[in-house]
């Protein structure tokens, strides 16, 4: 059932530039256009990318292969995690997310009582805690990693948050 | 019963606990780290929470994270799975002082039986045979020459702490005593953080036999019908199969007792795995691990069991189902799909799996977290799937098996499928009885009848 | 043993065959409409061939095309599976008359079984409880009204030739009696082109439960543990399961006698399956199913056999490995996977499966043809995959198939999956020991909490 | 799997280069590029991938979704019957396939012994008896459903034959 692979044309005559048409398809590939097209007297060779439906838009720091093979279609789940990804996207709005380094408990203040490190409106520096994250009785400062505006702080103070969660939306400084 | 049970792993174990905790009423927590967003633990489980980077040692090593996630989903319980924290005799303790029950066996259980010394020491405190050799550690090349002289070369020098044949070292006569003492000792110290080695009688034509045990807290036991597990390479396991074929009923009661004795003996509790080499009729305590085995399907099915059950119940403080020497019913073969080439000496493979469609039918379980489009990473270990087949027979758990593995639709990624087909059609295999060094050396290659024909569905026009 | 096998079928239960005939080592050959070749019973088997277009009257249907089909590929025995020719006694006969072994009973048996009235006329004759009713067929309204003044009202009027609730009508007084005689009547003829048709009493609230049945040529006969198939829709079964739920030990042991003692009574040889309604403690033979059942496998889980590599052994000459009244251990269940939309009616579905990533674990079974990209065809009927789930109680059972079902991805076609997962949420289901009218006006729906995680899986960026 | 073996076209001569459409077919496969087109003189050979979001071509009347959310490339399968399917389309080279109705074993006589219906080169008619394929016992007579000449004879005297195998290859009068 599998044909072996093995080239057997060899009874037909004139044989068919088919080391040309290899050199082209790898062309396509390696030059990602569309479509090459060669005729040169009684020959034509035409080679035409495969349409892509709309680009899929992998988040995960995996590498996408350069000739994906399986198509799915892009689909929201509807998850939180996948949500809050897409929300804090630093696309449009330009605004920068400080992330959590640990899985633990979110506080806005130092201690108990004690007033938040910062507010929405605040200017912060690179370097200035925003926050601590308790893991196992550890408090953890967590710092903005830019200079900005907070806009927006997205956790509830002692809410638990996941590693990479975003924490805070900055403006970064111009 | 617990009520809800954090999973401290991934891929197809994770999955599996995450089953059993459903099937029990339990909630799951899924820890994943960021290169497992996508991963079926993660879909699966009641909960999910994200611990940390791909790399293991952030995420699935990470003791403060996945403690901290535990504690923020209100986890009553923490299954380790196998590899990764499972014989982590800190990460138990620390649970325990969290007051997070650790789904296994006591820390100070897990630290006596993770350090081969006293494991030993153990064993035949239990009054269970273990390998002619050093009483401890050899502290010096002298005392392996000492211990040569009293039980005879061959000799084998092991890691104290050792594990997949790391710090390991053969010695064939006292003059190679200085340099294999040397080296297996710095290996050991690179690998393990420890260097410490002890010397033992070298045993060759061995099969690798093992009797899973469980056991609750008011010091019920039970054993079971022994698996055989000598197809190797480079020491990891491929293939398991239960009953062990052909072994003396004599040696299947010896190892089944002597199981049994090191459990009471402990004080056990939880499942466990005490693993022995079985050479010239004799056989000889080699460890014991204290966790679940990747292979413990094959005992489910022949023993019709559940031990994940059983462990989560044990957990609970609740009583085992089974108890004593339990019978086997039929033959269970294990084969472990590893994402390798076995054609390009098991050259690990990663990314996307195209196409999956596990075998099915009678006498089939595939126990696996792929899916079409899941991309395999290179962060952690390539098993991919296991498939275990059940028959009354073993001739016919084999046949049942090359149908199986046959029909085994996997595309995108080279795997150890082809193996198993070409072991299934060796002869001495389907004897029965094969030694530890039966794939050294063996030119086994095999494609099945339906594997490129099952490839081409993948491709066909959808 | 037998050398090579035409499967004359397709779909799960051509692949139960093919697996079977693997497993035995006889060759199989798959025959295959225009309409599957891209399906999987085509490319798993040794062999396949086309022989027909893609309406089943060319081709499943096709008895010149299949014969000619065998004997071209020299295949010494057909298998018909269930549906299309497996109760065809004229087939079967033609396959005798051209030296083809026909997997099932003589022609004869066939023939004797398939008529209701010989039928009920043979189980009363070896002494099985028979509803009360009309010895023979009724030839005309008054015989019914005779019928009814004996047993009582309400009747039950029947096509001899009938199956799938077709020619019946339930009689509640005599005046009814004429109209429905002859609307009865009249699609009994349209529906077997046999208008004869006869009356019993109507049951109310009752269970179907059926025996499993194996004899070997020499007359060995095996009883197995009884089926419920009470959850149905209009005359399909849904879900099955084995033991039935709650049954007196004496009904459970009189069926399995009374239907040993048919089998018995008519020389009977191979698989069958002798159906009774159970309703206020008593049993009563309905009819002999005189093949393989679509819910063997439950049958095959909690009894631990292989009952189409019996049916093939039969075939071939060979004894049955098992006899008399084999018990059960633990407890299994079947849900039809079909592709209907249990929220718009049952309405048929077609076209591409998209995603499919059947559940995996322990105590789980798969009988399926599907794979990702088969595209499902109006031409033959639904069902698309069988989910069998086994454990040692009713109650883990039922967990282990919600656990199961919540964890079968399949989209691109809606399914009756989520009807399983609102069955077994069901609070008499699960008490266990409904009637046939359970699916009647319940409003079950529901949608697991893993189905629409998972049918996102399929969606996913891959 | 097997194909039972059946030869599918050795005498073929010069009439489709199926080997070469085997590996431009392949090509395209391990390439993922959408479309090689191949013309020479009179031939020309075109082999697309299928086209992503575009409808599905559905051979059967069940209804495709809208979105076609699976897309796996569309690959040829080497198998014979895909192979004959494209030889004896009616495209490029103008022949026929005269195909069996029925399974069953091949005859090119009406009797042992005797001269067969037709020969390579013969010109026949529309009705005219070509073969006899034998299912059961029962000679089926197979006739021609064109008019012209007799280009190829796919099967083996006393082969068998599925249904809907090509038989004969006809070039069809203009």
């Amino acid at each position: 059932m599998n044909n072996g692979g093995e080239p057997k044309g060899e009874a037909r005559g004139k044989a068919l530039p088919l080391d040309d048409v290899g050199r082209l398809v790898e062309l396509l590939a390696e030059s990602g256009v569309g479509e090459i097209r060669v005729r040169q007297g009684e020959l034509e060779i035409t080679v035409k990318a495969k349409l892509e439906a709309a680009p899929v838009v992998a988040p995960s720091p995996v590498a996408v292969p350069a000739e994906p093979r399986v198509h799915l279609p892009e689909v929201v789940v509807p998850e939180a995690s996948v949500l809050e990804t897409q929300a804090e996207a630093p696309s449009t709005n330009g605004l920068h997310a400080v992330r959590s380094p640990v899985v633990g408990t979110f506080y806005r203040a130092p201690a108990p009582g004690e007033g938040p490190y910062v507010e929405v409106g605040d200017t912060v520096r690179a370097g200035q805690t925003l926050c601590i994250v308790e893991a196992m009785k550890l408090m953890n400062e967590i710092p903005s990693d830019v200079s900005g505006e907070v806009v927006e702080i997205l956790v509830q103070n002692s809410g638990g948050v996941e590693y990479d969660q975003p924490l805070f939306h900055i403006r970064p400084e111009a | 019963m617990l009520n809800k049970v954090l999973v401290a792993n991934r891929g197809e174990i994770a999955l599996r606990v995450i089953r059993a905790c459903r099937e029990l009423g339990i909630r799951s927590v899924a820890v994943y780290s960021t290169a497992d967003a996508d991963s079926l633990h993660r879909l699966l489980a009641d909960e999910a929470i994200c611990i940390g980077p791909a790399h293991p040692s952030g995420s699935y090593l990470n003791i403060p994270a996945i403690i901290s996630a535990a504690e923020l989903r209100g986890a009553d319980a923490i299954h380790p799975g196998y590899g990764f924290l499972a014989e982590n005799a800190r990460f138990a303790e620390i649970c325990e002082a969290c007051n997070i029950k650790f789904v296994g066996p006591r820390s100070e259980t897990i630290a006596l039986m993770g350090d081969k010394v006293s494991a030993r020491r153990a064993a035949a405190a239990a009054g269970v045979p273990v390998t002619p050799g050093s009483d401890g550690p050899c502290r010096s090349a002298a005392e392996v020459k000492r211990v040569g002289a009293e039980v005879g070369y061959p000799l084998l020098i092991k890691a104290s702490a050792g594990g997949g044949g790391k710090g390991m070292r053969v010695v064939h006569s006292e003059g190679e005593v200085d340099a294999a003492y040397a080296s297996a000792s710095r290996e050991a110290g690179a690998a393990f953080g420890d260097g410490s080695v002890y010397a033992e009688r070298y045993l060759e034509k061995l099969r690798h036999v093992e009797v899973q045990v469980l056991a609750d807290e008011r010091g019920v036991t039970a054993a079971f019908p022994e698996r055989d597990c000598s197809v190797q390479r480079r020491y990891q396991k491929l293939l398991e199969e239960s009953p062990a074929p052909g072994l003396p009923e004599g040696a299947r009661e010896g190892m089944k007792k002597a199981a049994a004795s090191l459990v009471e003996t402990l004080g056990y509790w939880g499942a466990g795995t005490v693993e022995f080499v079985y050479s010239g009729g004799e056989f000889y305590f080699i460890e014991m691990n204290t966790r679940l085995q990747v292979e413990h399907p094959v005992t489910e099915a022949v023993a019709s069991v559940d031990l994940v059950a059983e462990q989560l119940r044990v957990a609970s403080g609740e009583g085992l189902s089974v108890k004593g020497e339990v019978p086997a019913r039929g033959h269970a073969i294990e084969f472990r799909i590893n994402a390798e080439d076995p054609r390009r000496g098991f050259l690990p493979q990663t990314g996307p799996v195209e196409f999956y469609n596990p075998p099915g039918g009678p006498g089939v379980r595939v126990d696996s977290h792929l899916y079409a489009g899941y991309k395999v990473s290179p962060y952690y270990d390539s098993l991919l799937a296991k498939l275990i087949v059940h028959a009354e027979m073993r001739e016919a758990a084999l046949r049942r098996g090359a149908r199986a593995l046959d029909e085994f639709a996997l595309t995108g990624l080279d795997t150890t499928l082809p193996l198993h087909l070409a072991i299934l059609e060796d002869e001495d295999f389907r004897r029965g009885g094969v030694f530890t060094d039966f794939l050294e050396g063996r030119e086994l290659t095999g494609d099945g009848a339906g594997l490129p024909r099952l490839a081409a569905v993948g491709r066909s026009p959808a």
